[in-house]
């Protein structure tokens, strides 16, 4: 085998790093802006695949395939995001004779219209949110015929997912205001207008499970994550097992995953989402056919390695392992640092990343594909690392990846690893008291930095003005100045 | 022996170097800096206690600086008699929020625009967000156009300041 | 609790993480060279304690006592190396009214005369290495007394350990002259020129047991370390579990650890180390009286974080774990980056380290205390930085160390890094047929680097000096010379 | 055009580098390379694999350069035609092995040495390491003294060149 990852960033470095580790060869693609990424080092062969527009590159099937021909690759993963949810993409690797590495190209079709997974869902007994199965028709005079509908509801775009092509309407005029632009987005977003209605659950829980299926309707389940701290339905902290979530229930929607993806003979990794109301009734969502960003907090807390059962099951056909293999031990979280400047509407940040630091120690995992000296653009999404922390229980996993954001350093651009901080110090989140309306909820503290560190910000910018002006950039960089020789002398003696 | 004003948001550190001490408004302070690579990383040394500091100076006298996970913004003034000249924020103008694609520009120089009306369709990472007229006036020129790259605070459309 | 520690380096960077996870402030203390270290910049507080020399600094006992009243500390962790295992620390530590976070001085010093710690083995039925008990005396003439003595035969001082302090004679002669500097060697490190005679078990394999004691006859086992890859005593390779040793094996030592840490009425962390010789009979050596250089491989195959466990028993006083909670779950193994050539008889190398990246991914933990910028000097040991993988079993974690250390990357200075994937690359260590002689043993592939390698490198630097030569350093650091861009654009034309 | 010869061990590497290509030994080669900071750290960008580089220049001419954790020493010689000139390491000098500080210096100018006598001791890291005399002959001059902190290299002894 020889695999091609026809992705970028973090996935794509970590997925060459399942490979080394499998010794697969693997072959980088890469576009214009990403032509000296970390994963066209780390990969056997690198090859480009057009300019810096996702739409001329990573989503430009001719030149992946092109690629894989040139190099002879055998297979191709195609990470998240981009092609990895296309049906049209899985079948066109499989037509050049090539393993795709994920579920059957029908199967992304069906799951990719989430009216149709709906139905499988219903078939499989899954609990399905109540509302329409069907598309909103264009022409439809909304108070007419749904003047019943309860709001707030929410429009989601049939060929959505992922957090993507959902808008909030409040009230019938907003519906109204709404669905044309919902129409208009999912058109230009996913090539297909169609909508449809879905009750908007309140104060829900987003829990999603973690499926492996062998194609012939063997299924492995590897626990639940829950993923309820979400900005615009972007998810920001993960975290397995899902805190605060009885036995029983757990097994149940395991089953219900396993339930599904045994009836669709569901080929590789998924994960079956669900949402949980307040009333504590669990609904199924969506499915997404492809790996999660969030998928190292269910490898945290079994010691699998999910991309390489992932591929060695693309390689043999045969689930090696067994359901009593997927044991679970203390609690992961996850943390997205992203280009993001909470402090102004969490816009993206861009920049030059002049020094890095990315943490470490005891039951720190860091994913990420950054190097010092790399340029950070608005080109591609704003995941510059994942920071993971394991713990023997939530609450030392909480503490951990505190310490380990604390170790963060990131200079050249603004990013939101203070608000992670945050974010995990709160109340709410310590006690496990969190939904999908946890991130619109909570105040960002608006405080002033303590005085202290103020202090200390003026003295550096004091203190660097002044050596610039007394010495140009000589002292700056001396590690051995008088001014500072005498510093250290006079802090020896006054101790 | 040189003297800095520091603006830190609403604080204020008149800050005196001499040859081997420092005074901070007024009062002696031991504290020693140190740069640990050419890259902006400095470490502060009090005398019980080493912080981390990186600084960015993005134009002369206004650095950004991270300590403890905080981005803070100096700004020095060199010699404490100089007050800081804060511009107004003007609505005169409609910047780009963030780097990104211009997707679609909907005016044109001339035409009357109410506020809130969106002018601009910009596209970064995901999202595509409307820019909307910062007031009620008319567009006296346009900047930019479908397909631009811009970068944060780039001007996009200007409005006829006269309106008002 | 506030804890101070005394030591520097990664081990002090491992302390302050596991305190910051228990809410415990800490106090950091440094030498002149060590005055921007990363441990001093993770502590709460941080106090010069004397020049650049450890004996005026790190093992400077009234400077130590000082920073801790000086800072109000209520505990000192000593870490491992300079004044860890030295009872008259524990005992200024314990008289000042301080928690020493270690066994009680009397143990330390039981433990650090070897003929004491051997007595005590063999009052704990424990295996012991036949040989004297007695240390050799001044005026020895040896030939006459010990006329039947098997070579080769190891010269040890009394109170060496760790390694140090160890001769090897292969005869008589060689003997006779290997006593005189090693007494002068034993008096100068350890201030005791007393010597003792072992025999050398020929092709052993280095053992040791972990144990945690409450200091009133508890005693917990944490598994086994190999520690056989060794060079001059010096552990450089180590994994958890050992390899290749039977189940009743395992029970059988884990078993001697416990009976003679429950005899010493054993407090805190210690190693019992054992060897064990080719006819697969264990043989007892030493106990380290303080947390090992590898503890992390028992870390990560347990889960548990031994320097908090550690820290939390100097707190209760009692031990919050059970033995039955002490589970195994696959293999680790820890590579230890060192400031040493092995092209050049790994002597030390010193440096600025320009650029620095530590690998991250699934399985891989560092504890380093590098950072970008940080000058190395021969000061102090040649440590750099530990890299550790987690598999699910030996193979995969063998793989996943490969592949760390692959994207390890030190800029200016040579690492043994290179020599790391050799090791574990080698044939007798992926088959597990491993003892102490086996870096003796193996020969540094003489080999030159592949042809495209060094042809690279000629290409790197030609390119290097030309554009010097003809933009001064413009080019160097600019991302978007013509030169790049026309590159750029010819690759993607001849596609 | 420029032409540059590399020796790296006993590889020669003859390099043409034109406007917007390369010759090796005679051969076209089309390869780019791109500095990813200003510590050192390049890509050599093949047309199907990328490469990292570590660079690090000691003298003029002279790199380390790190590929796939190999240490690679290379020396440039600008122009073709110039050979590199190799000084045969001599015996007269005794050098530090590795940085360090002397621990004791057992010679005076004017001692004879036997081949093997220890004339230095020397300490690094936990070691003690004896530093003998690289062959027999009169001590010209002591260049150290206890105490002193030496570098690699660092000449230590000179033995008088007249003896052999």
């Amino acid at each position: 085998m020889k695999l091609l990852i026809a992705n970028r960033g973090e996935i794509a470095v970590r997925i060459i790093r399942a490979c080394q580790e499998l010794d697969i060869p693997t072959v980088a693609v890469y576009s214009e802006a990403d032509r000296s990424a970390l994963h066209t080092r780390y990969a056997d062969e690198a090859l480009p695949i057009g300019p810096t527009p996702a739409a001329e590159s990573y989503l430009n099937m001719e030149r992946l395939l092109e690629a894989a021909s040139k190099t002879s690759a055998t297979a191709v993963h195609p990470g998240y995001g981009f092609l990895s949810e296309n049906p049209d993409f899985g079948r066109a690797v499989e037509e050049a004779g090539l393993t795709f590495i994920g579920p059957r190209p029908e199967t992304m079709a069906e799951l990719g219209d989430k009216l149709s997974a709906r139905k499988a869902a219903r078939r499989a007994n899954l609990p399905v949110l109540p509302g329409s199965d069907i598309p909103l028709s264009q022409d439809l005079v909304l108070e007419r015929i749904e003047p019943d509908l309860e709001y707030p509801v929410l429009v989601k775009a049939a060929s959505g997912g992922g957090g993507r092509g959902i808008r909030l309407a409040r009230s019938a005029e907003e519906l109204i205001d709404v669905v044309d632009s919902a129409r208009e987005e999912a058109k230009a977003a996913f090539g297909d207008a169609t909508i449809y209605l879905e009750p908007l659950v309140q104060k829900a829980r987003h829990i999603e499970v973690q499926i492996l299926g062998d194609g012939r309707g063997k299924v492995l389940t590897f626990g639940e994550r829950e993923c309820s701290i979400q900005r615009r339905h972007q998810k920001l902290i993960e975290e397995a097992p899902a805190p605060d979530i009885s036995p029983a229930e757990r097994e149940c929607i395991h089953q219900d995953a396993k339930r599904l993806g045994e009836s669709l003979h569901y080929r590789s990794l998924g994960t079956v989402e669900f949402l949980r109301g307040e009333d504590g009734r669990f609904h199924f969502i969506e499915v997404n056919p492809r790996i999660q960003v969030e998928h190292p907090v269910t490898e945290m807390i079994t010691g699998l390695d999910l991309v390489k059962e992932q591929i060695k099951l693309a390689v043999s056909g045969e689930l090696n392992l067994a359901q009593q293999d997927i044991r679970f031990q203390g609690a992961a979280i996850e943390a997205r640092v992203l280009a993001e400047d909470p402090e102004d509407h969490f816009l993206p940040t861009s920049g030059n990343i002049s020094y890095l630091k990315e943490p470490g120690g005891p039951g720190i995992r860091v994913d990420s594909s950054l190097y010092q000296g790399i340029t950070i653009t608005a080109d591609y999404d704003s995941l510059l690392a994942k920071v993971i922390a394991w713990g023997e229980n939530r609450q030392a996993a909480i503490k951990r990846l505190h310490r380990a954001l604390q170790e963060v350093q990131i200079g050249g651009l603004k990013t939101d690893v203070a608000f992670l901080r945050q974010v995990i110090d709160s109340h709410p989140y310590q006690t496990g008291n969190i939904d999908t309306s946890f991130l619109d909820q909570i105040q960002l503290s608006d405080r002033e930095p303590e005085e202290s560190v103020t202090r200390d910000a003026a003295l550096a910018a004091a203190l660097h003005i002044h050596r610039k002006r007394r010495n140009g950039n000589r002292i700056d960089r001396s590690r051995r100045d008088p001014w500072q020789q005498q510093a250290w002398r006079e802090q020896l003696a006054t101790r | 022996m040189s003297n800095y004003r520091v603006f830190v948001g609403n604080r204020k550190y008149d800050i005196t170097v001499m040859k081997d001490h420092l005074l901070v408004n007024g009062d002696p302070f031991s504290i020693d800096m140190e740069s640990l690579n050419g890259n902006g990383l400095h470490v502060l040394r009090h005398p019980n206690r080493n912080i981390e500091a990186y600084l960015e100076s993005s134009s002369s006298g206004c650095y950004q600086v991270q300590i403890g996970g905080e981005h803070i913004n100096a700004e020095v003034n060199i010699g404490l008699d100089k007050e800081q000249n804060v511009e107004a924020a003007g609505d005169d103008h409609l910047q780009a929020p963030m780097p990104g694609l211009i997707i679609d520009v909907l005016v044109e120089p001339g035409d009357e625009v109410q506020e809130g009306d969106t002018l601009v369709v910009q596209e970064a990472m995901k999202m595509q967000m409307k820019l909307r007229a910062p007031r009620t006036g008319t567009v006296q020129a346009v900047h930019t156009q479908p397909g631009s790259q811009v970068e944060k605070n780039e001007r996009l459309i200007s409005l006829d300041s006269n309106d008002q």
